[in-house]
């Protein structure tokens, strides 16, 4: 009946993942720091795209999860980014 | 498509009614033929001619044939219907001619380069245009159907234009065709072709408003008033528009709101000219604010004198 | 997925559904948030000295901290679930406990940012931005509203926790039936995640 | 929750929680009840809307002033939008039919979350009083026509925000339907109902629930955006505070255009119930329409810029929107073709609902086809906020799904009802529609080639013919109509008792009493065959 797998995670796990998650930030915070120009977005927006990757996968469990929901995910963080992508068709070609 | 006369109106009309013919012609006998064979299929099929139906689950070639022909009919509509909009895709040609049309709720305005300025479209013919799209307050829109061009005119943005060459004589039809509130189906005016020759003797002459000789008192006031749409919001007969009615206006009390307070006072030559300049300054008790919008540089003094003369006779 | 289940109407206890839902709510709000990501990278590409001017106005301590204080409460609330699941009332409490005063916390923290910037003459419709460039005022429309709105969301997070603290208190929620628990702890990491975005894009972009 | 003495064998409409009649039904969280809420709620708003679109046809009679000012015909198509779209069409088939039959069909007692499911209708309630407040309060009733397209929307005096925060409110319970199906549909099939042996009504509102999700919070936050503007001051859309009045455009087509496939699935999704039915055959194609359902939901994500060809977007994105707006229109096509297919050596039983059907699939062909000229680039920029728009999107919401809709009331009338209607005055109604339509929408697409612009409450002369024609047809349309919705509400009263299957269905909701019972099923059934398996 109850078919949802009861899979713990222990603590030491999530306690790992918070520390990285921490580094992280403070490693966006310098690369930002230094003077890239236009990169700096695209830097920080890549850092805070890993730590909302390992925040989905560990605090929301996705990695110990059913497939369906993976694909559910995906398929909506597609769906959004294309809508950015063929929105900026517009903006850059004008 | 509409009138044969106007294939060539301009140098967009041959492409786009090839757009259309394609589309349509394709559309209808999809229509007709589907149409006919579902009455046909009801009709042959029926309960009483067969009662037992035969059970078919699909088939897969069907299925592939009708995915890839439509696709191979849609693609060429794309094709037929990106070409009829080339034509005027990026920059107009070198020897283009530039107006500016200046949209502001609810008239159209058309400044040529050597400053003449009107509420009509004059173009000479077989000469690509290059038409600036301005507004001053809502998105309106520049439609000729007879051209086939249509432009959306959009406030804060000063880089759209929309070019092409007339190709026929005539006057034609120029639509506000972006909703933009109360007198939206009243914003319309025409465009008129000319022979070049005609069209050059029109533009040089640069004298600003014809004046009618003699006529009423005001006549020449409510021409210019006419001209650059202050009819579309104030009346000349009491009756309550967007503004207040022009109606016993002249040298009457008045109460106005400046910022928050309200004072009363009396709507001398003064007044009137700074409700024409700088409207939003002192508001009319019961209208709102933020709808009328500075004539500045729009009216010279003299036509201010002329409006004056005109409300002085309502 | 496949196998059905029989659900009685009477005691609906569906496990894998209550989430499913709550995942789907949480791509609504992504969405919601989307809309507002739209909006601000049209409007940095189109002002793009305007918002890194703008940026620096911002202090990336504050920010910085406050990513932090999400993060970690982040950790508490899904610790809380593998409590839950050990059975482990009393540990699960006070890491639920510790998730919202760290809430309160982030909430304080952002008061006096805001605060800061109204006695700097900084808010929508002020007189002072009436006059800065176009660009900047946009920045200051788009700080405002989507922290704002994030603000609100915490809010609804802690509320939302603090059910759940009540429930795991008085027994309805328990070691059999943690699926609330686990669907605040998704709603609460869909506040942190968004959060991690605004971060950099508010305070870092300079 | 259901109390022990409820007998279980009595029809849904017995059960009685609350001595109080109404309570009985606003507080109700059987799906069926909420279905039928809504059906009365959307019906009630429907004939305002309706009225309101005849006296803006009595106004286009004759050029000039003939029945109302300007500001009032303006007013008109607003609301006659906002009533039509967020009140009567999205909700619509869902809501209604979605609610009654998605549990049946699929074999369930209810919807996965039923509490949350009366929620919905009371947010559309809610909604729907403060949409309808805009029209007493403040300056006069909004005239931004249903699209709030920016700056207008700033500069106008009428009341606005009433209108905005309704549509914010509607959309939530649009988003909590969604998320109700789709759970209710992971979760709660029948033993033995595999994803492949699930009808295809429940296939079209699951992909529904989808749009439903993914796109509302998107109008959403732009509503809300466009609401702080308008308090706050904040920039977001008006240039005059730097923003830029076309991302309006996008963000609000980001949704809407996908808003209008959550319009037709649904009737899609009757017609391939409906034909089947009548033909006593399995569907051509079973797969081919799930795919093509499926297809429409996720290519319509990305045609939104068609609507604004004109609007000042660069070159590279209309063709990019416009290939991509041919590319949608394929699925639709797939799915015309199964159904046609369907009827290929079917044993054909011509009954109303078959006629509604027919009806969908004829007008709704026209629609479609009108819309590849608007999704050609040339064509559109011509046509582009003429009547012939007007005209497209009359055929495909009204023809479309309105008809479906009907074809939906038809079919599963008996069932909701446990009453059979009157053929006659059905048949009567039905051809009076049809003529009615024709007459008033096809002069609309004549009227747009030549160029008359949309929103006009005055127009010139050379417009005057085809406006004749379609006044007068309206006036049938409304009509038969009326004769239509007239023999229903007598027939659920006084009508005959039905049989529990008049039309020898066989999905799952003719296999229960009707009307149903509180449960829907004695115990739940076990799914072999495919769902139009008529292999006997
Ligand atoms: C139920 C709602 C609904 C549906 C289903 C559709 C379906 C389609 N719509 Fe429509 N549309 C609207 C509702 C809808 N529309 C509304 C409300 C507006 C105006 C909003 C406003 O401005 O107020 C609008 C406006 C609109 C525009 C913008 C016009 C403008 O303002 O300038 C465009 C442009 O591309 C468009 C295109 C299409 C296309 C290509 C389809 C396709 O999906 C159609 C597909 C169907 C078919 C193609 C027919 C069936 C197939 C066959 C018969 C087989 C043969 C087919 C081929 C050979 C391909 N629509
Ligand atoms: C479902 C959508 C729908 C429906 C049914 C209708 C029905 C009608 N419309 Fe509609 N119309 C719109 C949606 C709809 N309209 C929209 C979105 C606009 C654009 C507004 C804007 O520009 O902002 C518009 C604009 C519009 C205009 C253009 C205004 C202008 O641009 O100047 C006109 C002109 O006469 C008009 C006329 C009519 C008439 C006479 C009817 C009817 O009176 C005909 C009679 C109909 C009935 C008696 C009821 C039909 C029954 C059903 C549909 C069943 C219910 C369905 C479900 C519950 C799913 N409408
Ligand atoms: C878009 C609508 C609109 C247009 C066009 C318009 N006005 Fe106005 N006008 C208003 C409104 C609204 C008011 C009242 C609010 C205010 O005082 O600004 C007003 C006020 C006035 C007043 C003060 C009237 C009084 O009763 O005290 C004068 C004078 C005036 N307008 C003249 C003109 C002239 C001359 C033109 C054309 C050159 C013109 N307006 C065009 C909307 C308009
Ligand atoms: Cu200007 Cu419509
Ligand atoms: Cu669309």
């Amino acid at each position: 009946m109850d078919n949802h797998s009861k899979h713990i995670v222990p603590y030491k796990t999530y306690l790992i993942i918070l520390a990285s998650l921490i580094v992280l930030t403070i490693l966006s915070i310098l690369i930002t720091e230094i003077e890239l120009g236009e990169y700096s977005t695209a830097g920080a927006l890549i850092f805070a795209s890993v730590k909302t990757f390992l925040v989905l996968s560990y605090f929301m469990h996705l990695k110990f999860d059913n497939l369906i929901l993976k694909i559910f995910v995906g398929l909506v963080i597609a769906v959004f980014v294309a809508v950015v992508v063929i929105t900026f068709m517009d903006y850059i070609h004008r | 498509m509409i009138n044969r006369e106007l294939i060539d109106a301009s140098n967009l009309v041959a492409g786009v009614d090839k757009a259309f013919w394609v589309i349509l012609t394709i559309s209808f006998i999809f229509l007709i033929g589907l149409t006919i064979t579902m009455l046909y299929f009801v009709y042959k099929y029926n309960k009483k001619r067969n009662p037992k139906a035969t059970q078919i689950e699909g088939s897969i070639k069907l299925e592939i044939i009708w995915t890839t022909i439509p696709l191979a009919l849609v693609l060429l509509m794309f094709y037929y219907g990106w070409q009829g909009y080339t034509p005027v895709t990026g920059d107009p040609p070198d020897d283009a001619m530039e107006v500016t049309a200046v949209a502001r709720m609810w008239s159209f305005q058309f400044q040529y380069e050597n400053g003449k300025k009107t509420d009509t479209l004059y173009l000479p013919k077989d000469k690509p245009v290059k038409i600036n799209m301005k507004s001053l307050d809502v998105i309106h829109g520049l439609f000729i159907p007879a051209f086939r061009v249509k432009s959306d005119m959009v406030p804060g943005r000063d880089d759209m234009f929309r070019w092409f060459i007339p190709h026929l004589e005539g006057k034609f039809d120029l639509f506000c065709t972006e909703y933009c509130g109360l007198s939206h189906s009243y914003m319309y005016t025409s465009a008129v072709v000319m022979p070049e020759d005609k069209f050059n003797e029109w533009y040089k002459d640069t004298t600003k408003v014809v004046i009618p000789a003699g006529g009423k008192p005001g006549q020449a006031g409510l021409g210019v008033m006419k001209r650059i749409g202050c009819i579309a919001c104030h009346s000349s007969d009491g009756s309550r528009l967007i503004g207040p009615s022009f109606k016993g206006l002249y040298n009457q009390p008045k109460v106005v709101i400046i910022g928050k307070e309200e004072k009363e006072i009396t709507a001398d030559d003064e007044y009137i000219k700074r409700s024409i300049f700088e409207p939003n300054a002192e508001i009319v008790k019961g209208f709102n604010k933020g709808l009328m919008l500075s004539y500045k540089d729009q009216l010279t003094d003299e036509e201010i004198e002329l409006i004056i003369e005109y409300l002085k006779t309502l | 997925m496949e196998n059905q289940v029989h659900i009685q109407a009477h005691d609906h206890y569906d496990h894998e559904g209550s989430k499913l839902g709550m995942w789907l709510f949480i791509f609504t709000e992504f969405l919601l948030f989307g809309g507002l990501f739209i909006t601000y990278a049209v409007y940095k590409y189109m002002n793009p000295v305007a918002f890194h001017m703008a940026a620096e106005e911002l202090s990336v301590t504050v920010g910085a901290i406050n990513t932090v204080i999400l993060l970690v409460s982040s950790a508490t609330i899904a610790m809380s679930i593998s409590a839950m699941q050990y059975n482990d009332v009393k540990l699960t409490k006070r890491l639920l406990l510790a998730t919202i005063l760290l809430a309160i916390v982030f909430l304080v923290n952002k008061y006096f940012e805001w605060g800061a910037k109204i006695s700097h003459g900084i808010y929508p419709g002020s007189e002072q931005l009436m006059e800065v460039s176009r660009g900047e005022l946009l920045f200051y429309g788009l700080y405002f509203f989507m922290t704002g709105l994030h603000a609100l969301h915490i809010i609804i997070g802690v509320v939302f926790i603090a059910v759940v603290y009540f429930k795991v208190a008085n027994g309805t929620v328990h070691a059999e039936r943690y699926v609330l628990l686990e669907n605040s702890g998704l709603y609460w990491h869909l506040v942190d995640a968004i959060w991690i975005f605004l971060f950099p894009l508010f305070y870092l972009i300079t | 929750m259901a109390e022990p003495t409820i007998n279980l064998e009595q029809s849904f409409y017995e059960v009685k929680n609350y001595k109080s009649p109404i309570l009985n039904w606003i507080l109700s969280t059987d799906h069926k009840r909420i279905g039928l809420l809504y059906l009365y709620s959307i019906m009630t708003f429907f004939v305002v809307g309706a009225l309101l679109g005849l006296a803006m046809k009595l106004e286009l009679i004759a050029p000039g002033k003939t029945i109302m000012e300007a500001q009032t015909y303006n007013a008109a198509f607003t609301f006659h939008g906002i009533i039509m779209i967020f009140l009567i069409i999205i909700p619509g088939l869902p809501a209604v039919f979605g609610n009654f039959l998605l549990p049946i069909m699929i074999g369930a007692k209810d919807v996965a979350f039923p509490k949350l499911n009366l929620l919905s209708w009371w947010i559309y309630v809610l909604g729907a009083i403060v949409a309808l407040l805009s029209q007493v309060m403040g300056d006069g009733p909004p005239d931004t026509g249903w699209t709030f397209y920016a700056p207008y929307s700033f500069k106008t005096t009428s009341t606005v925000l009433p209108a905005l925060i309704g549509a914010f409110i509607l959309g939530f319970s649009s988003i909590l339907t969604g998320l109700n199906f789709i759970v209710t549909i992971h979760r709660m099939r029948a033993p033995g109902m595999t994803w492949l042996k699930m009808p295809l009504f429940p296939w079209t509102l699951y992909a529904t629930a989808w749009i439903q999700l993914l796109a509302t919070p998107v109008v959403g936050i732009t509503l809300l955006m466009v609401i702080a503007e308008k308090m706050f001051q904040i920039g977001f859309f008006d240039p005059a505070l730097g923003g830029d009045p076309i991302l309006f455009q996008h963000l609000f087509w980001i949704y809407s255009h996908p808003a209008v496939y959550i319009m037709i699935l649904p009737a899609m999704g009757v017609i391939s119930e409906v034909i089947p039915t009548f033909c006593q055959k399995t569907i051509f194609g079973y797969k081919a329409i799930i795919a093509s359902t499926l297809l429409i939901a996720f290519v319509g994500y990305f045609v939104w810029g068609h609507h604004m060809y004109t609007a000042g977007m660069s070159d590279t994105a209309l063709w990019l929107f416009s290939l991509l707006t041919f590319l949608v229109a394929i699925p639709s096509a797939i799915k015309i073709f199964n159904w046609i297919a369907t009827l290929y050596k079917g044993s054909i039983n011509l009954e109303i609902p078959l006629y509604w059907a027919l009806g969908f699939l004829f007008l709704f062909m026209i629609g479609g086809l009108t819309g590849l000229v608007l999704g050609s680039v040339a064509t559109d920029v011509y046509v582009h906020d003429t009547s012939f728009v007007v005209a497209h999107f009359h055929f495909v919401m009204f023809g479309g799904t309105g008809t479906g809709f009907f074809a939906a009331l038809h079919y599963w009338f008996p069932k909701m009802y446990g009453k059979s209607y009157d053929n006659t005055w059905a048949k009567v109604g039905f051809w009076g529609f049809i003529i009615g339509f024709m007459m008033l929408y096809m002069p609309m697409f004549t009227l747009g080639m030549q160029g008359m612009p949309r929103r006009y409450f005055d127009y010139l002369e050379q417009f005057h013919g085809g406006n004749i024609l379609s006044s007068f047809g309206a006036i049938i349309l409304i009509a038969s109509l009326a004769i239509v919705i007239i023999n229903l509400v007598t027939s659920a009263k006084r009508g005959k008792k039905a049989p529990k299957n008049p039309w020898d269905g066989i999905t799952l909701e003719w296999q229960v009493d009707s009307p149903p019972t509180l449960e829907n099923f004695e115990t739940i059934p076990v799914v072999e065959k495919g769902p139009y398996d008529y292999k006997k």
